[in-house]
């Protein structure tokens, strides 16, 4: 009784309560003995009533069931042949086996999951340590003021070609004497400022031959510039010892994309 | 370059588990920077049958180490973890996993028959537990382990239960097919036994000879189509 | 079960680099659990001396195993890291932008005529350049190395360009003055067109112009002001 009553309140429901019943008895589900199995089935329903419990619907409902199957299987087999004769459906014995059956296989099954959602609690995916990559926004290396000042050169160039075919560059300032004029300067050996470069110029014209003389002559590797600090100024310092400048360049030959590499804007001044 | 080591580093360094199509998109994404090497972008096309192939012989070989880690696909997404023996220290290391309380025996009974024989009414799964199921399916679907896929073609249309992705996630397998003994179970062949049942009073109902457990297993083929096109 | 592979499945797990004391830490709390079992009540006191011996034994494993990823010490602290090799993927997976390519003269030319010229519209930037610039509008402006900044006071009220503080920051400079021979650059007087085709919604304020280079000299003072006052 008292077993009972610990039990009770585990169990899902009748069937849950019956394969108990089977279990107790150490036997197959397609062995059991049907009768004796409503007998006790209906003993516990009785105790459920005298302990005052509430019986769900679903208990009733297969108590009636056995009490039919019971009650059959208590006729003389020639009787029992008529009876089955006249149901529409299924043996009743073998509709509960079948039940049993599957509900039983379910509830293994359900045990099964109940492993499985064991382990899950034991299992711990990886988390690895973020991974930090450097940051690789652009920095100064991929745009220089030179690659900027030569942008702006393109565009006069171009422009005054377009719509001022008549007009005449004044030619008081050439490329090619204002390369001679920073290879002068900087045959002395020391890095200059960028603006020293342009502290004497007298006209636009001018500045725009000196600017473009800088370029050409770091194209020809003559030259490098370079930021000690990134808000420092440019400085311009020869590359090497000097090598006299073979011909002199035409400044329109020089192409923008020739002009600096990110690695000669980045060299240190020495 | 091997595709397999490729793969192994980048499920090594993820922080979610990466499905075969994520996985692609990375080789794809890897191939489109522009100082992309021959090796990068040559691989910028991968297909997924050869991700999936490559992914599963990593698997194989960690099962083979045999180390306190593998390599699993959980709900189609493979990832990196631990043993469960490891469970006592990775606790002390990383807390206890934040989750759920664990299913109750119902929502495991009422889960485990959505699961095996999906898609099913809220009757079917009521004829085989022989109880309601109304609050096990509520806590299952606020769950999120099953929901609703459409209604059966029946008088009354009703619904019909599947289970989610986060169902595969949370017992840990990777397809419905993994599911334990889920061959046997979809198809139970519960056949009634030619020989009638014995009337005798007190003798065991069924004829036992027709009627083991195990030989469920041994004719599986008749039974099967009925159960199965239920699914 | 093995000190080595607890450690091993430790590290695997980590979100950090452990050092030999505080994985010693960590088998002491697991220890120190209510239910612990006898293999993790054993090592609570595991010495430094076993757990280093056993890290390198992992390492060494590891490396003999040849796989993607190794196990390092660096600076005392153990962790696994991925092979270097892998990096192409890894920044893919992470999502690290590409490395920007390089501006195209297009953008460059582009760039220079807003840095000296600013604030500018569109059409003026296509006056000068004599070409349509919204490709490399759409580049700049996504680089953040333009932005728009308000509109002319002219029929369309067409927006102005100007470049931002990235791109001071890109090219070092503290400010625009800082722009190599700015003065003389932004001096250069655009005159308007002499049928200035003041109608068109596209065109903006300082019409744009003729670059005389020679007519700088002449006058270079009426030009500049009012190119100047709008920075």
């Amino acid at each position: 009784m008292s077993e009972y009553q610990v039990k009770f309140e585990v169990f899902e429901g009748p069937l849950d309560l019956l394969l108990y019943l089977i279990k107790k008895e150490e036997v197959d589900i397609y062995s059991v003995n049907l009768t004796k199995l409503a007998s006790q089935f209906i003993e516990y329903i009785e105790m459920m009533r005298e302990f005052d419990l509430e019986i769900a619907g679903e208990f009733l409902v297969m108590a009636s069931t056995l009490m039919y199957i019971k009650s059959r299987e208590l006729l003389p087999v020639e009787q029992q042949a008529q009876v089955e004769d006249e149901e529409v459906g299924e043996d009743p014995r073998w509709e509960l086996i079948r039940q049993l059956v599957e509900y039983k296989k379910f509830k293994d099954a359900a045990a099964q999951l109940q492993t499985l959602e064991a382990r899950q609690e034991s299992v711990f995916p990886r988390l690895p340590i973020k991974m930090q990559f450097e940051e690789e926004k652009p920095t100064k290396q991929d745009i220089s003021v030179f690659d900027l000042l030569n942008a702006v050169n393109a565009v006069l160039k171009r422009f005054e070609k377009r719509d001022n075919p008549r007009e005449i560059f004044e030619d008081k300032w050439t490329v090619s004497d204002k390369i001679e004029m920073i290879v002068r300067v900087m045959e002395k050996g020391a890095a200059i400022r960028f603006s020293e470069l342009f502290e004497n110029a007298m006209s636009r014209s001018e500045v725009v031959c000196t600017f473009l003389a800088l370029l050409e002559l770091i194209r020809l590797k003559q030259l490098v510039c370079g930021q000690s600090s990134d808000f420092g100024e440019i400085e311009i310092s020869k590359r090497d010892a000097v090598v006299p400048v073979g011909t002199t360049p035409d400044a329109t030959s020089a192409k923008p994309t020739e002009v600096t590499t990110p690695g000669d804007v980045e060299s240190p001044t020495s | 370059m091997e595709l397999k080591f490729i793969l192994e580093s980048l499920l090594f360094s993820a922080q979610k588990p990466l499905s075969p199509p994520e996985l692609r998109d990375i080789f794809a994404n890897a191939a489109a920077v522009e100082d992309a090497d021959a090796t990068v972008k040559g691989l910028k096309k991968t297909k997924d049958a050869d991700i999936i192939a490559a992914l599963e012989e990593i698997a194989n070989e960690h099962e083979a180490a045999a180390r306190s880690y593998r390599l699993v696909c959980v709900a189609g997404s493979w990832q990196f973890v631990t043993q469960p023996e490891f469970a006592p220290w990775l606790k002390a290391l990383v807390g206890v996993k934040a989750r759920p309380s664990r299913l109750s025996q119902p929502a495991l009974e009422t889960l485990a028959i959505i699961a095996y024989r999906q898609p099913m009414t809220r009757a079917e799964i009521e004829q085989i537990r022989g109880v309601s199921v109304d609050g096990t399916m509520q806590t299952l679907l606020e769950r999120g382990l099953v929901e609703q896929s459409g209604r059966a073609e029946v008088i009354g249309r009703p619904a019909l239960y599947t289970t989610t992705t986060a169902f595969l996630e949370y017992l840990g397998l990777k397809r419905l097919e993994d599911l334990p003994a889920a061959d046997e179970l979809r198809r139970i062949p519960i056949e009634k036994p030619e020989a009638p049942l014995t009337a005798d009073p007190g003798l065991a109902t069924a004829a036992p000879a027709e009627l083991k457990l195990e030989e469920a297993n041994e004719k599986p083929a008749e039974a099967a189509p009925a159960e199965e096109t239920a699914q």
